[in-house]
């Protein structure tokens, strides 16, 4: 599933309207590309492809595709900084070890 | 009393639907016809619901929201569910399947067309998808003449943008032409 | 919930609520809710104890994410009723989120009686220099200038240094950080919400979507890039020659002060006026 | 001591009376008291535990009085920068729990404007005293004036349905005083106590209650597990438990449009359900709701219609008017808003004339002219004064003998 | 193009025109534009060279528009600190001699209502643009609703007459601020226009005259010499010369209540007098303050009272009722306060229906009821709406229908 | 007049306005009064430029008794009339006259934006400690454990160092003086006019009659000696030990800074949008 | 309906008159009889002019403040000028003559004292006149009890200023004696 | 009529009050025990007699009445400082030389 809600939301941000219930967010399952043994986890329902995270990775441990989104370029690289957790403005990555 | 000409451009914040609805008006006001545009949108402006209404017509127009629609596009799915029972009996559905994926109701009129994968792929980025499907609008209906508007586009982006939206313009119309039933 | 990334922060966040947030892609206000988060995840504070007040705009739109006690109020207007809250309850952590626009221009007149009073709320001020939530226009922090909306030709009038006019209100904890600097920040809410009395952190932030590009200052990293290059922390400025100062963010714990907390002052007073009715 | 016959008439059905019945009656202290004194007393009386104020002339004994004695009694007293912030302070203390009061005068009143409206539309449980001076603007400010009856039910922009007292005496500002604080915690709302500066600074024999007769509303707490709980939980009348912050119910509050659970929506619906329910807990209270005084109506074929200080003055008039054979009768609001339609309409539909004399330029009338469908303007006769002065028994008494 | 018939009788006698007809029709720009829009071109074009403001949706671009325009003719635009502060300074700002508005909505108009007040004691011209939305409170920021009309002439406190425009259409903002600040110099007031938000928002084609069409009307200078000078000298209509700071007379202007001279005074007699100036520069001038539209009423048999947007669902609904044969019409304010009480009156004397529909929970209606006392209340028919969605023609024409 | 003392005094103010003015016996507000107008006449100003504008208190009260262009505005908004006045009529000279409660309290807002613009304003704030006009409540400027109507237990706020907070919003002058020492209050008064952008006059001054009588402070005499023997010069602050300064009021011009002054600022804006504008 | 007693204390701020007037209402309750207290006093609470009412009745009060007045006293010649022409037929007019210089009305019921000048002379200053003139009134009108006067000086008055006040009390009644008429 | 005046007004500030006309401020004469030779004049009208010009003359040249008015009482001492001019919060008095 992850795939396609991925690519389903590309450039699509919806809020509560009329007569559509709100937008029910599930947090059961994270989409990384990659099993989740990834040492970098990367919820792409709420990513706002903002670039930070792939911006400040000290290590170069994240690419950023095409559409912005960041993924995990060389799992190898992260160090748990934690760094794109703490800068990550949707809470949508984590690189922490403990998570 | 004459008839009014109702349309709906709906998506979300951020989609320039109200931008496209601001242009539609302007190259009604070039063809020298009336006209009105409204637009709702959620308190933040940039992400939440957003739809512009235009009205064209050739007497006064008095509620200068659209109620029920000659025309709808839908940009979104969630937009295309909440609008599309209020479309006229003859009028003209057109959605970005790009987005929109389950049409409850399909007519002769309805037009599915993946404007923004088009955008993306023809010129380089989604942001001209509004450009696009507004002219795909306006060549499949008629309601406002070519020349005016790409008039009211050239008035209507800034400078340094006219020519890539008069891409799209020319896009959307070849189009129209391709889907034209 | 397992595998969901920063388990600290969504054990925290109101999960009903809608998620992604509201704010624009890239907005500081999301680190900064991170940081808040963090810092009260760090000290185990009982949630049901954290009061969470701000007033209107995109950076006061934060409590309603966050599973505390949330108000959202008034523009400009959340320190006052954080006043009333601290004072019937003063054993709750306050917490105001507010921004630079809500807190200076409609609000600055709460902002210095609170500093006065030194009574014990922690104020963190979003400043992005501009108004965000009604679209790019001038804020007592936008800098001179700079572009808005409702200063199309740049901006004519000075900014205002918000710790100095903190502190010359008396604020007995001053603190300056940016949203690059989550360590920082988040060290320093702690700093702020462990203080006995006013506090304030000013935490600089990125508005990319509006003050961005009105101001072509590119995307979210390079706003950030921005804040990490011309800041240099309190530590260093005496180091530094003056033109090297000059133009930087400051950054760190301009004031901490020890003076007696408001509330404190009301618990005596009380005591003291019934000891005296008791004779 | 011989006591002039006073029919009060309560039309309200369901009337809350604040004081009950005290039956050691002769044990009760006699004092004399200023009614903004009175106000003070009836605050602390009815329980309320926080105030925040700004001072300003006729109201600020109220503040006075409460900064001394709110500490004697682990109340809070605090004195804000200005009105805007009190309003504010006294609905964030509320919310966290206390009982809240404040009170101001005019242009107090119009900064607060803002505030009250967040109070409403939060459904959070405060008490404004607006101690009314001579307007518009810094006007006259020992003087006395009734200007602001409209603007305490229309001073806040939208739609907010109010509440608001109006007492014609020491005693009753005390007991009205009561009576806000418990609507406000009934109804969880901000309620207004309109007093005439001649009201406040008038000194009467008052007696007091024993603190044990009075009878104190305080909010309904919730029961239910703070999972379950909905901050706007109608039940039948439109009156929803309560809860504190910081007692484990972790909930939001905002001054948007919000959904029963207090969270911010735009749905049609939802928007539509919170200001019905805005709405529909006045209008379906009203007989809880409005007090009001018929006096003398019975046979009467001209009533005065009159509030607060004017309406003693039409008291004077109509025994004056009585003595002489004049069939004239006063009807009085103690509930001034929600206006207390159906009495007023019932009530005046035997008299010919109807007399509104008010310290304004005309505010009531305007309400009785739309209740009266039956009476010919000329029959509805308005006595206005506008200089700072009262309007004296002789005022009304001309006119009643004008119109007789 | 075909018109649609609409006679547009204004009521007022002496009518100002803000647009004088022009000669030379066909070179006038069509141009589109918001409501928002129309209201800082009209602003601009009556003169108005002052505006002071703080940002609220949904006014904000009449601040953008006017921050842009000010500065190229020699006008001063200024962001203060709050609401608060913009009122102050229009006001301060006119008495200097400025032509000024100032732009907000519901929120900023409440915090507004202490200096409005002082405005209209000093007599000082400025002009308060309140572009509604859904409230109380912060309510539905982008969302429209008509629930301040009552706040805009009772918001301030003590009484203080109002004067109101109410336009339905983007051109009409343009001509209607014109209006409201002309009519601000003349009667030395505060003018509030109420906008729609979906009024503010909206695009319409405006063809806008020359502005040499334009009719401004400014204050009139005293010809005096300055020892000679009164600050409120009223003439027969109660309308004085009103010098500016700065230019040879040193007049005092407090908002106390004040002489002839604008000096403070307790005396009785000259606050009546004050009072009374006030009240009567409005109640004396009704036929030159108000307008009303009166659409499709000389048979009518129904009758629609609606103002600003939910006029035109109502004229949507009259097109499509007439159509279907049923007689009726729309009047229309477009002055709103002071109320045309004898145009209502008249107006409605023929019609046995009236509906009134509004954004609101009912704020015109209170009105109507006052001035149909031939109507049972069952012939007086409501339509409210307050979900921060409009009343739409089919709402209207559902009514209609029923009552016909 | 030939005979009458104070001829320039008397030549300023208003003959048909009712003296002895309203002020009680001993107040300062007279002596500040004579300060503005000795400096004003010291300038030879036209009169008819001289703006003065105050909001509500006793000191406020102090227009009507000039013969300026004069105005009595609301509590607490003073400055922002004043703002919109200059802004309109740049070459007024405009004088806020306000009260500590007036101008620190409710109005407090204004204060500081007013100072973050650098408007050419000369606000002269009559700081007496407490709310005179309304009868001895506490002000922000009430000092630690004095005793008002409303804190009839003493006071427990720490109460305002309005100097600090002015320049801590930026302003440009700030200077500190007392009703006792009249010819410096007048002097200061002279440079706060001729300084070409904000500037704030606070002037120690004594209510003897609400103040002084609720804090025992004895008759006017008593209340100007200690003015006179617990203020010290700026200029002997630094010669002193600390125990010295303690508790003391500073006097002087604490800060004169040239800064671009707001109005020029918008002149010069005006000119550039022009300019492009004709291109 | 029982007879409303009416007075009228009148002077400018700060000669007392309010308490005056309080200490009069006070007397009343200790009398079980009813009573209010108005007063009117200009914007400046001190200097302006002052006036305070009191009427006592065995009955409800209707209207507070005294509209014609069964007795009124005054300390200045502006209040005594304003005021006069609204006495009663019968009723008693009380004047401190150290400022009173003009009567424009004088009956059996009129009583002329220098109350300010006295105070000042017999007990040092001039503090005193409100409760010697009060006295005075009280003595004369026989409105109230001395006892209640007493008892409502001492409970109204600081306790370092009771035995002044007394002094003043039993001074006014004295001159009630000297002036009976 | 000077001391006429004076005595008449002790204790008593008139303010404007209704159907009394505004009290018109003569200040045509100065009352200043002594003639108008004194050194220092003082306007009775107006002091409100505080005490602040005999507290703080540098040389005693004034003196305190009973009532606590003022008045010259070592005219010779005048020094001309002003300083009574400048701390009279009426303008009642001046030492002023040139006036
Ligand atoms: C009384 C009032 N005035 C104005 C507004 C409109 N308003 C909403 S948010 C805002 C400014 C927000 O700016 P800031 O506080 O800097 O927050 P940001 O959106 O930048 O986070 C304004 C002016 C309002 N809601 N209420
Ligand atoms: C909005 C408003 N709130 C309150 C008041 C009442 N008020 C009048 S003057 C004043 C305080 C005056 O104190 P300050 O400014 O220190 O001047 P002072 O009288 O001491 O000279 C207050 C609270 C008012 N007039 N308006
Ligand atoms: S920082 Fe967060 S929102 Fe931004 S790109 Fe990375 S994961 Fe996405
Ligand atoms: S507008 Fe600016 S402040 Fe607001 S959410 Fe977007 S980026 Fe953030
Ligand atoms: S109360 Fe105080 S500040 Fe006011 S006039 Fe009297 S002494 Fe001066
Ligand atoms: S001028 Fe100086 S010396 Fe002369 S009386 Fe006045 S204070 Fe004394």
């Amino acid at each position: 599933m992850s795939k396609k809600v991925e690519k389903d939301k590309v450039g699509m941000i919806i809020r509560e309207e009329d007569s559509l219930e709100k937008m029910e967010v599930e947090i059961t399952e994270v989409k990384a590309p990659g099993d989740d043994d990834s040492p970098v986890l990367i919820y792409y329902e709420w990513c706002k492809k903002c670039g930070i995270c792939v911006a400040f990775c000290p290590t170069g441990c994240l690419g950023r595709k095409a559409d912005g989104s960041p993924y995990v370029a060389a799992p190898e690289k992260c160090i748990h900084c934690e760094t794109c957790d703490r800068l990550c403005p949707d809470f949508a990555i984590t690189g922490a070890k403990d998570r | 009393m004459a008839k009014n000409y109702e349309i709906r451009l709906s998506g979300s914040g951020g989609q320039g639907l109200i931008l496209a609805g601001i242009i539609l008006a302007r190259a009604a006001v070039h063809d020298k016809r009336r006209t009105t545009q409204t637009q709702s949108y959620g308190p933040e402006s940039r992400g939440g619901y957003s739809r512009a209404d235009v009205i064209i017509s050739d007497s006064e127009i008095y509620f200068p929201e659209a109620t029920s629609f000659d025309c709808l596009l839908s940009l979104t799915q969630e937009a295309c569910d909440k609008y599309i029972f209020d479309i006229k009996e003859q009028g003209v559905l057109i959605v970005d399947t790009t987005f929109v994926k389950n049409l409850s109701l399909v007519s002769d009129n309805t037009y599915e067309v993946p404007f923004t994968d088009i955008a993306q792929e023809k010129l380089g980025s989604p942001i001209t998808t509004n450009i696009i499907s507004l002219s795909f609008l306006v060549k499949i209906t008629g309601v406002v003449k070519p020349e005016s508007l790409k008039k009211a586009i050239e008035e209507s982006v800034k400078p340094a943008f006219v020519s890539l939206n008069l891409k799209a313009m020319e896009l959307g119309f070849e189009l129209a032409q391709q889907y034209k039933k | 919930m397992a595998n969901i990334p920063q388990k600290i922060i969504h054990e925290y966040l109101r999960h009903d609520k809608k998620f992604p947030h509201v704010w624009c892609s890239g907005c500081s206000n999301g680190i900064v809710l991170g940081g808040i988060i963090r810092a009260i995840a760090d000290m185990q504070l009982d949630r049901d104890d954290i009061m969470m007040v701000s007033g209107i705009g995109c950076s006061s739109r934060m409590p309603v994410y966050v599973d505390f006690n949330t108000l959202h109020t008034l523009h400009g207007r959340s320190i006052a009723y954080a006043t009333g809250i601290k004072l019937h309850k003063p054993h709750m952590k306050v917490i105001v989120v507010t921004g630079d626009g809500d807190c200076t221009a409609i609000g600055g007149n709460h902002l210095i009686h609170a500093a006065r009073r030194n009574i014990d709320l922690t104020v963190v001020l979003i400043n992005n220099n501009i108004y965000g939530m009604t679209g790019g226009q001038c804020s007592p922090t936008t800098p001179h200038e700079a572009i808005a909306t409702t200063a199309p030709y740049g901006n004519i009038e000075p900014d205002f240094n918000i710790c100095n006019l903190a502190m010359g209100a008396g604020a007995s904890f001053v603190g300056r950080t940016t949203a690059f600097h989550a360590i920082e920040m988040q060290n320093m809410i702690k700093d702020a919400i462990i203080h006995p009395g006013f506090s304030m952190v000013e935490v600089i932030s990125a508005c990319p979507v509006i003050f961005g590009r009105l101001n072509k200052k590119g995307g979210a990293p390079d706003m950030m890039k921005a804040m990490r290059d011309n800041s240099i922390p309190l530590a260093a400025v005496e180091k530094l020659p003056p033109e090297k100062v000059e133009g930087k963010i400051i950054r760190g714990i301009l004031r901490r002060d020890e003076r007696p907390e408001y509330c404190d002052e009301y618990a005596k007073l009380v005591k003291r006026v019934q000891a005296k009715e008791a004779k | 001591m011989p006591k002039t016959k006073t029919e009060k008439t309560k039309v309200a059905a369901v009337k809350e009376a604040p004081i009950k019945e005290s039956p050691k009656k002769d044990n009760r202290k006699v004092v004399l008291m200023q009614g903004n004194e009175a106000v003070a007393l009836g605050a602390l009386d009815a329980g309320v535990n926080f105030f925040a104020g700004y001072p300003i002339t006729p109201s600020t004994e109220i503040a006075e009085i409460l900064a001394a004695e709110l500490p004697k009694r682990n109340g809070v007293f605090v004195q804000m920068e200005d009105e805007i912030a009190s309003i504010c302070a006294i609905t964030g203390a509320s919310l966290a729990g206390a009982k809240t009061l404040t009170a101001t005068s005019g242009p107090g009143f119009s900064l607060m404007q803002e505030g009250i409206g967040f109070a409403k539309i939060t459904e959070t449980p405060c008490v404004v005293v607006n101690v009314q001076r001579s307007g518009p603007s810094t006007g006259m400010p020992t003087s006395p004036a009734q200007g602001d009856i409209m603007q305490a039910k229309w001073g806040t922009h939208g739609d907010a349905p109010a509440i608001v007292l109006y007492p014609d005496s020491v005693k009753e500002s005390y007991e009205l005083t009561i009576r806000a604080v418990n609507l406000s915690e009934k109804y969880r709302t901000c309620v207004i106590l309109l007093l005439d500066e001649v009201i406040g600074h008038m000194r009467e024999a008052v007696t007091l209650p024993d603190i044990e007769n009075v009878r104190v509303i305080s909010r309904i707490k919730p029961t239910v597990p703070p999972q379950w709980y909905k901050h706007y939980d109608e039940n039948q009348k439109y009156l929803s438990p309560l809860a504190s912050y910081g007692e484990g119910y972790r909930f939001h509050v905002t001054g948007l449009t919000h959904d029963s659970h207090g969270f911010p929506t735009n749905k049609a619906s939802e928007a539509a359900d919170m200001m019905e329910r805005l709405r529909k807990k006045i209008s379906h209270n009203i007989r809880d709701l409005v007090q009001i005084e018929s006096h003398k109506m019975e046979d009467a074929t001209i009533a005065i219609f009159a509030a607060g200080i004017t309406s003693r003055a039409a008291k004077s008039a109509v025994a004056a008017a009585r003595a002489e054979g004049i069939k004239v009768g006063l009807l009085r609001p103690l509930t001034i808003w929600p206006f207390p339609d159906d009495a007023v309409r019932r009530m005046l539909r035997n008299v010919e004339t109807v007399i509104v004399p008010e310290l304004n330029q005309g505010q009531l009338i305007h309400e009785i002219q739309r209740l009266t469908k039956d009476k010919s303007d000329s029959n509805l006769i308005a006595i206005q004064r506008v200089n700072g002065r009262l309007i004296t028994p002789n005022d009304i008494l001309r006119k009643i003998k004008e119109v007789c």
